[in-house]
């Protein structure tokens, strides 16, 4: 039980510490810096880690990574977030997913044309799978592609595309074979965002912003040699993507987001009717204490996560805890926050710590969606770790055109 | 006994239902939303016009002495319709009237509010907490009041306000005309814009005690928010009931692995617990409908009980809805964050829920005592 | 939306509050009888009611019922409940399932000879279907039934059999086909307790009393005449007598044990660190505000019930949320009760309240089960309220002795 | 960062699960329940024989100096054992007498603490409530120590207790030689029968001040109460995942409906419920030893948070643990009851469950102000 760095560890966290001193401060965006100004800024320093070999931690040199370990990337995400350098999520998905599956699905050729560009934020990539009839269900998409010779035409819609309207790549899994159950008709491409029709809207959210997209195709054109694994056999690689993708969680900002300081400040000012400060009353510390063991339990779930990364095993599903338990609570807590305000919590104009809360009141009925829901979550650990029976799949071996099996 | 509405309640419930399917859909409200009009003054008048709004006020001032659950049952489909017309307020301020004001004022401002022509708020808070004097700061001096009151529902439109102000040391409750003199109103972005919340300033607006005497105060506030919690717990239910509908009919239609996906236990439990959440609210607003309607000595607790059971039955509807409905369900242009906000704004609307569940056990201790 | 009775019922009432009056007094048991002594202060108080037609109110009166309405059955149980006779649930059982199973099942002899004993309390039933390997799936049942000329000889066991030690006659549910799917090789059968082969043992539960029993069948023999409803169509006798069981938890007594006032009573003694006692504190407002809304809630809806009931309507699924819902949060509230008691909640010893409130929280996680888990409860209102689909039932198809079948 | 047992640990615990499979499995701690046996002196003394509760004990008083970190990881097996041994309390003493004890104290307890030979306890609750100093009237005069102590655990076996009592109007912390004069004990039935409780009645007792000076006092026993509840948090922790574990493996076992029970949603989701809760005490567990062992200034967060986790992962396991058992659960035969009896016990051994809550955040907003 031991949370000093080795001595490599502590050299190493010298290091980069030195290293962003030097350069991280070139690269702060202003405050009101635009969506394009934040992204011109983060390919800009992606380009300058990846000089400095501080991208592609765990990938092998040949490729533009630092062929290093995956303690070396905690420590240096770690030292990282100490410093005001933009952070734009989608920049991650090329090095932690789309690297990888190129590695193990497509010819060498693109790999060795793609890597190093994504590795210095020149190619920015997105993930095309869920539709809005596919959820959790992704094996149950649409959107067909159909031979033409060298060529595959695509037709159809994806949904809840984070980042498409920024992304040079995208990564996209079609219908080929609807004639077979939905699992076994399905291939994978990677596909130049800037082809011929592929349209890319904007999806405003509940809270107003416009984080994810979505994307049609409309005879979109795409070589065969771009095809990721054999025809039909799309849902192996869709498998990478998503073991990948687990991994990835781990370094999800998002899902660091807590109220505790926002409520501790919010009640600090609220006079209890029992004298004091509602900090002290037994209903806010009823409230606050397990929120926060949630919050604390989840971030030390995380340095063991990092212990089994440093051992060079895989974490298993308690990766998964932190989206499945904060995003819940982090909604209760935003509720519990305004409740305490009375009548006054429905409005955050003047209060930054209520605009925090109303903010996060509406976010996190996404966080609870984003990823797979609660549910999914739930029935992977039951049938992972606790090697509970999987459920019933009525629709394993029913052809996806049929009636039972297209939905 | 009879513990349900009458048939003669029931058909009416069913004509507001149809006008409200014709008049105040969910684009109607998602209008509201989306900032293209704010709170509808053709349907609060039309409302008063058809007599809904009245039911409950006697017939000297314009009313149809018809008692308060019919008012309930009213409150329950403008409920469930997410009708953006300022109901509760405007009851407010009718309870406000009959219960404490003098006879000139229930002649000059009810017959108003029952047909429509006049909107109603009331202005308490200042700050955030709990509804308490020690929270007003706001002093009426020789007919003047000044202060500032913040989350004032319905407060942008507005006609006439009551409000609740330190006079000698004491709360007492004024009537203000929001149209005269000393008045400042700056709309707020609140959690639900379909109802419309205001910022109003009082500076030595000219104010008129309610009631010809220093009767109001304290005591009166407080029973005029459980009189209007009773009308807001129905108000919640109808919120929760259209929005179980609405997660169950989307669980029934849409599928997944080959299913619809209400038939996964987990989804099946979750709808489930939904339902046993909105009928035990149910069941509680009956109960304080009747002790409203009989002016039972019950109704302090009955009505605290009710608001908090129907806080938590729409509270849990509106955001499981979402769960339920999975992805899909965080667009802006889906009508599942129409119930998630109003179900914060009548969660918050009268106070702290907090101080709702004290209330629930102070007069259960009181019982016990007594 | 009326409280008040209409002229009949109050007239009703007053009548039954002026006999109980005059009656009830000599039945009250001393407060240390004995259950053999309360059994029999039970039977003789059942009788007194039945010679005055206070018992079987919506049975018909050739059978010894009072041919009377629902209504009058709930005011009289109002009635009742406020004098301090005694109160063995077992009792209820027969006239309100057993009867009315008898009147559709069985041979008109058994009805006309068994009806009005049980109505004047000579005759006590208990229900004989759970088994060890048969909860919640009571058509799992192993216990065997083979014809022997005009008799079944009958072998296995039940248990959480409720009052079996009192019992005269029982209800008891057999397997006569294990080749068929399994509820269709099910045969139904009246019993006579104290025919030689049955063994009723007293089940301790962890609240240390013992309110059940395992009863034992070895080859114990039913004449033909006592089965009721098709060889191997015992299902639908199941199902009638489920459907009355349903309606008698309306009366059920044990769901309306609460702990608003215990609780109450012992956070009036404790001091908030805030000051005054802990009954001002937020945190004991709000879980208290939120249990008694479920307690409340409960109550009205046992009075929506008697509503539907005096309607000639038949009340549907929400009789079952008091079960669903009280249980649970009268675990959580027994919990919570201890809780604020601190390190001195551990001991019940001297204090009235910390030992109904401790009785409560083994008692409470076996209502939990008692009728079905709540599991079950929620199923049945999703299907049957929401009309969501059933749960895939894999068994439904296959004989009971096959490997799949038979568990 | 190593966030995890060492191997080391990780072979210690193995060796005492084993050792504990073999002479405290659940029948043993069932007779103890059927009241065939109480604590375990035998246990306790092989324990203390082969070095179980001696690790953190500096080599100069008798133990093995190898720090706390160790010590959980047998809390961890012992609560996962259900060992009906006097653990914790015995820890409390030893860590009373290291923190604030005369060395002489220190030479005639520790040794023998150490060896298991010696049954420490700690008396501090009188009445229903928090541990708070207006709730102790104990009192200490000239050597003599005269109150009523309740729920004191292993009480009725203990040989020496730490008592909290007042000496000129302040809480001081008295060491009481159980077998002296002026000792009443009576045993009182607990929640958890495998942990004997006792009312002891001290009548002019000889007491004798914890350390030379009047050192001790409050700040020593929230110290302690902070250091033991690390201990209890993971003894806490061993029992959850027992609980956890007899739940995953019978519905495995048992069919229901033609399927395994943990074949249904409503049950493996209930089951990652359980496994999710404990995981995350698991992880606050890890920190509060870490704490503990390195004496972080961030114990008395760490540890209070930790023993918030843990108390509400092994009150939802032993709970649920039940529900997935069905009826078979409730029979006294039942296994199941232990975990529900012992998560009573450790939840409540320390204090009241809110009064942790409250250290959290009390803890919380001196950091912040800080």
């Amino acid at each position: 039980m031991d949370f000093e760095d080795t001595q490599t560890e502590a050299a190493f966290r010298a290091e980069v510490r030195a290293w962003l001193a030097a350069n991280a401060p070139r690269f702060v965006p202003a405050a009101e810096a635009s969506e394009a100004e934040r992204v011109k800024l983060m390919r800009a320093w992606t380009a300058e880690k990846a000089k400095a070999g501080y991208v592609g931690f765990t990938l092998p040199r040949e490729l533009g990574g630092r062929g290093g370990s995956a303690v070396e990337e905690i420590i240096f995400v770690e030292e990282q977030a100490r410093v005001a350098v933009p952070h734009i999520e989608t920049f991650n998905l090329g090095p932690s997913v789309g690297i990888p599956v190129l590695m193990k699905h497509a010819h060498p050729e693109h790999v060795s044309r793609l890597a190093g560009p994504t590795l210095r934020g020149e190619v920015v990539w997105c993930q095309m799978f869920s539709e809005p009839g596919a959820g959790s269900d992704v094996a149950a998409i649409r959107t067909r592609a159909v031979r033409d010779g060298d060529e595959w035409v695509v037709n159809g819609q994806k949904v809840w595309t984070s980042g498409a309207h920024i992304a040079d790549w995208g990564m996209l899994i079609t219908r080929t074979n609807p004639a077979v159950p939905k699992h076994q008709g399905l291939t994978f491409f990677i596909l130049d965002m800037k082809s011929p029709g592929v349209e890319v809207r904007p999806l405003k959210q509940m809270w107003g912003r416009s984080e994810f997209n979505e994307v049609f195709f409309t005879d979109v054109r795409i070589p065969d040699h771009q095809r990721l694994g054999d025809i039909d056999g799309g849902w192996q690689v869709v498998l990478t993507t998503l073991s990948n993708e687990r991994l990835a969680l781990i370094y999800d900002r998002t899902v660091g987001r807590n109220l505790v300081a926002p409520l501790l400040r919010l009640a600090s000012h609220i006079p209890s009717p029992e004298g004091g400060s509602l900090v002290a009353s037994s209903g806010f510390c009823d409230r606050l204490a397990s929120y926060y063991a949630v919050v604390a339990g989840v971030d030390h779930i995380r340095k063991r996560i990092s212990t089994s990364l440093s051992r060079n095993e895989r974490p298993g599903a308690e990766a998964t805890i932190g989206k499945m338990t904060l995003a819940r609570v982090l909604q209760e807590m935003a509720a519990f926050g305004m409740d305490i305000a009375g009548t006054a919590g429905q409005v955050a104009d003047a209060d930054p710590d209520l605009a925090e809360i109303q903010e996060s009141f509406f976010m996190s009925a996404g966080y609870r969606m984003g990823g797979g829901t609660e549910e999914i979550g739930k029935n992977i650990i039951a049938e992972r770790v606790l090697g509970l029976p999987q459920d019933i799949r009525v629709d394993k071996n029913t052809p996806f055109q049929s009636p039972a099996g297209g939905r | 006994m009879n513990f349900d509405f009458s048939d003669e309640e029931r058909a009416a419930q069913e004509t507001l239902r149809r006008m409200l399917a014709a008049q105040c859909d969910r684009n109607f409200v998602r209008r509201v939303l989306d900032g293209e009009h704010g709170l509808s003054r053709e349907l609060w008048r039309e409302l008063g016009w058809q007599g809904w709004l009245s039911t409950s006020v006697p017939e000297q001032y314009g009313g149809q002495g018809l008692g308060y659950v019919l008012q309930c049952a009213i409150a329950l489909e403008l409920g469930r319709a997410l009708a953006p017309v300022p109901f509760w307020t405007s009851f407010l301020v009718s309870e406000a009237l009959l219960l404490a004001g003098s006879e000139d004022q229930k002649r000059r401002y009810l017959p108003a509010l029952a047909r429509g022509e006049l909107v109603g708020t009331v202005a308490f808070a200042e700050t955030a907490g709990g509804i308490r004097g020690d929270l007003i700061a706001a002093i009426s001096e020789n007919g003047r009041l000044t202060g500032s009151k913040t989350a004032v529902c319905d407060g942008t439109d507005a006609d006439v306000t009551l409000v609740a102000a330190k006079a000698d040391g004491e709360v007492h409750l004024f009537l203000v005309d929001l149209h005269g003199a000393g008045i400042t109103r700056a709309p707020q972005t609140g959690i639900d814009p379909t109802k419309s919340l205001a910022r109003i300033d009082f500076t030595a607006a000219p104010a008129e005690q309610l009631g010809d005497e220093r009767a109001g105060g304290w005591p009166v506030l407080e029973s005029l928010l459980a009189r209007t919690a009773v009308l807001v717990a129905f108000e919640q239910l109808g919120g929760a009931e259209a929005a179980l509908v609405m997660a169950r009919d989307y669980a029934l239609d849409r599928h997944t692995f080959g299913r619809p996906v209400g038939a996964f236990q987990a989804i099946k439990h979750k709808l489930a617990d939904i339902y046993i959440a909105n009928e035990l609210a149910r069941s509680n607003a009956y109960f304080a409908a009747w002790a409203l309607n009989t002016n039972s000595a019950e109704l302090p607790l009955a009505a605290a009980t009710a608001h908090v059971s129907a806080t938590e039955a729409f509270d849990r509807a509106a955001r499981d809805n979402i769960q339920v409905h999975g992805g899909a369900a965080i667009a802006w242009q889906h009508d599942c964050q129409l119930f998630y906000r109003r179900a914060r704004h009548l969660a918050l609307a009268l106070g702290a829920p907090g101080q709702w569940r004290a209330r629930v056990v102070a007069n259960l201790a009181a019982a016990r005592a007594a």
